[in-house]
């Protein structure tokens, strides 16, 4: 897995997201201040826009870059949780160039706990981490089993939209939803829309292609 | 929507113009959209920082000067502002005894800041301590969610914190006092009209011409319920009782006590609720100690009032009674 | 009708209670809805009392306090007070050294402020002196109508004319300053919607959703015109050029500069607009001075602001940075 | 003319006052503050329950009660400028139990010297002294003519409903209707309106019949 795969998987997931930003605007509109989807369409056009401008050599210094420009563009809550998603992903990759699947799998284990650090989440919290949590299992336990990284981020991917999904009938603890009380049970969780299509970018993008089955060693 | 303003995308860089036009006392970093006090930073005192989304002024440039806070960071209307400013008004204000950060307790605010504390600990080294204010009984609290938001309280608190660095004392001090002030304080409003954020150009919620929405957030968030308009009398029970059942106040005790607008409702009605207010707490044998009447912390154009009780032993009285010279308070100077 | 009330016949009698808890500096009369400094009367110092129709506050009761009035009278909303009160506050803050009125002309203020002071002339003996404030562009001055509205300017000339009363200047002196306050200063508003009386229950004129009303007064009468609503920037020029136009301020000039909401808009959009003026008379190479921004004489909930300008010389501008301790204007002490 | 004629005066102005509140209110509305109706109603019942309180024994002392009540109670412009109106009538009388027709006529033009002096008005300026001023005319002229007080006071109430309808197609230049400016044309005047019903009840009362003619010398 190469650092221009992790770039082709943030510029997918930028376009994933300017596709849906209207439908994250208004899940946010139902149970927050619907401003979820131009929050982080803001973020991510000008995260692409970033490396466009200077492209990084190393991993960690893309993911920074995106992470950074989250946490400096967006604001709220979700620039801080998905800044610092990003940027403990870089982190643990760290200054190269290519990463093994179970290098990727522990990054991304690492942004989760960023994400937990950050915003106190746990599960059935109604957020991003309940659509983020399971993916990362997931990733984990394909990889242990042998499947390619291919095949391990299609079923993460799965993981996440099945974990988005199950937001629908949580009650909010976490974030500008838990204010609702009980009248946020009923409605998917926009934070945890965004972590599925996310997760849909990196199973769509050549993460799996180029790294399948090679290890570094 | 009818506001005076120009572009709707331009309301918090051109009302940082004005306050900087306004109050020569106050500079104005525009780029970060900082306001802060032309004569910072303080060696001989800790500093206090503040800020949030916009769309609650005076909150919180209203209160920076002597007396109060050193900077104040606005964000976007109602979205906190990110770390960079935050970090950048830190180092501003940061004259070597440390800053204080007061934080409205919003999931965005609280990480934003924190991030920010971050950088600038690893940055500078400087001591930063934060304190976050959680004082709306409309939420229910716990430890398992996001809690209380942050409102009236945040106002009592940013004077009283700013007096007693204006003393001298040190970070840990004032954090103390602050989270005193935060710890004795509780608030309620209730909405009579939706706010309209500029950019969104319609109401944020619809409210039938005979309802109220009580326990409403600053941010036009839904409140306990919705109910129908009633006199000023019953709404003052309605703010005040849960108030004081939260937590709990008692017969004997000092407050201040704190009647304010949100935006949208003029000074006449506030005194009719503070009338109300005052009388509920006189039969409880409530001392109302000092008292504070007007938009303070406001949400745009919503109509509306928030009642915020502290309960304030003599130390906290006298910091609140200390000079403070801000745009927004005044006294003693 | 959305307000903060309980029935709409006792809202001036209810605020003014809600006055008396919340100042104790304050007392009030409530037979004849007088609020007084409570160390009133001062032997050494002219009195100043003021008055007129409720419904702007903080003018007038807001004003009451060290530096600044003695004594106001609350008249219904909208409605000037009748005599009686008014006599009894100038008895009331007289301590010998005399009394100044100061009223804003209205047929019905000067009429009955007038009334007044010849009771008080027959009865006490003590001299009395009056101003009429006469500073609304909106309205074509002449002495053959009953000329321009009193507006923004009495709230500057309250502040300037206490401060010289402070000073212990005679009855004549501070009359002459007062006077000179109005006849150097001019304002014209604006209205993006109606005030609504509480004891009519509906708004007092309709304003279309993309209206708005040019050289409005302050009880919501007809303006210059009406118009579409337009920038923060038109508005600040409409308002501004025909003040300029009126005195005629001109280059080289010290202004306080006071922009003024009516009631039911927020400071965020005040602070807007006040940098809209100071750009414009940065332009015309007139100096902001001083400056005020805020609320002090509204229109119950009108959504909309005034802009007034006094041209002010070394010994005014020393009068206005003269302390004042009052519940909605104070500095210096 | 005796006293009682006077209080028999005033109440039946009470009653036509009430009667047309709405319209006076309305006819404000249009040009003013829409209160004029309820002010002059507030104050004339007010004095009416002043005088069946107390009823005062001499002219002066009636109608200053009267005077004194409307100035108290009424406020606006219409309180000073009516109470003034019957304080001068009621002086010019004094302490007299009856007097002459002349008397009356000679207090009515004391009492719009009162309403000069407090309101400045002058003819065409588009208020009650457009109603007042052509009533004392008529009633001087038509006793100087020999007629006696009911033809009189006829006279006088016919020359201020004209005076009233003049009021119409005027440009407002005092009180609150001269904001207006031309706005203000095409709409009559409230105060006048109010003018015309007081001599109205004038023409109606007992004043004329039981003072017709008589003289006491
Ligand atoms: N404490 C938290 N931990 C994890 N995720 C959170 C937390 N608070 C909020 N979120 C996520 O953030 C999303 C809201 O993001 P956004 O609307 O951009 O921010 P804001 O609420 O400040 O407007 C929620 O849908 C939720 O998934
Ligand atoms: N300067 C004046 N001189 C004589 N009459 C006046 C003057 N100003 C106003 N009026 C009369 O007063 C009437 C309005 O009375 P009212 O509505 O009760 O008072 P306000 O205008 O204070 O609300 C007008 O219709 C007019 O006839
Ligand atoms: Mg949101
Ligand atoms: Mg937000
Ligand atoms: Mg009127
Ligand atoms: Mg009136």
């Amino acid at each position: 897995m190469t650092t221009a795969a992790l770039g082709q998987w943030v510029r997918r997931f930028a376009d994933l997201v300017a596709q849906h930003r209207d439908e994250l605007t208004d899940l946010d509109s139902a149970i927050g201040d619907a401003d979820h989807g131009s929050n982080m369409d803001r973020g991510m056009q000008a995260a692409v826009a970033a490396l466009d401008e200077n492209p990084p050599a190393t991993s960690k210094a893309l993911l920074s870059k995106v992470g950074m420009t989250l946490v400096s563009k967006v604001g709220g809550a979700s620039g801080p949780l998905f800044g610092t998603l990003f940027l403990r992903v870089g982190g643990s990759l760290g200054e190269v160039a290519a990463s093994t699947p179970q290098e990727l799998a522990a990054a991304l284990r690492a942004g989760l706990g960023g994400v937990v650090d950050r915003g106190k989440a746990g599960p059935g919290d109604k957020t991003m981490y309940d659509a983020l949590a399971p993916a990362v299992d997931a990733l984990d336990a394909a990889l242990s089993d042998g499947a390619d990284l291919s095949v391990a981020l299609q079923n993460a991917s799965q993981a996440a939209a099945a974990g988005r999904d199950a937001t629908t009938p949580m009650q909010a603890r976490k974030g500008r939803a838990s204010y609702l009380g009980e009248r946020s049970v009923g409605h998917q969780d926009p934070g945890a829309t965004t972590v599925a299509l996310l997760l849909e970018a990196a199973a769509g993008s050549s993460l799996g292609a180029s790294g399948s089955g090679r290890r570094d060693t | 929507m009818k506001k005076l303003i120009n572009d709707p995308d331009d309301v918090v860089v051109d009302a940082l113009k004005g306050i900087e036009a306004a109050h020569p006392a106050l500079k104005v970093d525009h780029e970060h959209r900082i306001v802060y006090r032309a004569d910072a930073p303080h060696t001989d005192k800790v500093g206090i920082i503040s800020g949030g989304g916009s769309g609650h002024e005076p909150l919180h440039g209203g209160f920076v000067g002597l007396g109060m806070l050193d900077a104040a960071c606005a964000g976007e209307i109602f979205t906190s502002p990110v770390p960079d400013p935050i970090l950048a008004a830190t180092k501003l204000v940061d004259g070597g005894r440390g800053v204080l950060h007061v934080v409205k307790n919003y999931t965005g605010d609280v990480m934003n800041f924190e991030m920010a504390a971050e950088l600038a600990a690893a940055e500078t080294g400087g001591r930063i301590a934060s304190v976050v204010t959680n004082d709306d009984v409309a939420v229910q609290d716990s430890t398992y969610t996001a809690g209380r938001r942050g409102v009236g309280v945040t106002v009592l608190l940013e004077k009283i914190a700013g007096a007693a660095a204006e003393q001298g004392r040190d970070l840990d001090a004032v954090a103390d006092v602050a989270r005193r002030v935060n710890a004795n304080g509780r608030s309620m409003g209730v909405a009579l009209t939706s706010c309209t954020v500029p950019a969104v150009g319609r109401p944020t919620f619809e409210l039938g011409e005979g309802d109220m929405e009580l326990g409403v957030g600053i941010h036009g968030e839904p409140g306990r319920e919705r109910l129908p308009l009633a006199p000023a009398r019953e709404i003052a029970a309605m703010l005040v009782e849960p108030v004081l059942a939260d937590l709990p106040f008692r017969s004997g005790d000092a407050v201040i006590a704190f009647v304010n607008g949100l935006g949208g409702t003029p000074l006449i009605e506030l005194y009719v609720l503070f009338h109300e207010v005052a009388t509920i707490l006189r039969g409880r044998r409530i001392d109302i100690a000092r008292s504070l009447v007007g938009s303070f912390i406001t949400s745009l154009d919503m109509a509306g009032a928030s009642v915020t009780l502290v309960r304030a032993d003599d130390e906290l009285l006298s910091l609140w009674d200390a000079p403070v010279s801000t745009s927004a308070l005044r006294w003693g100077i």
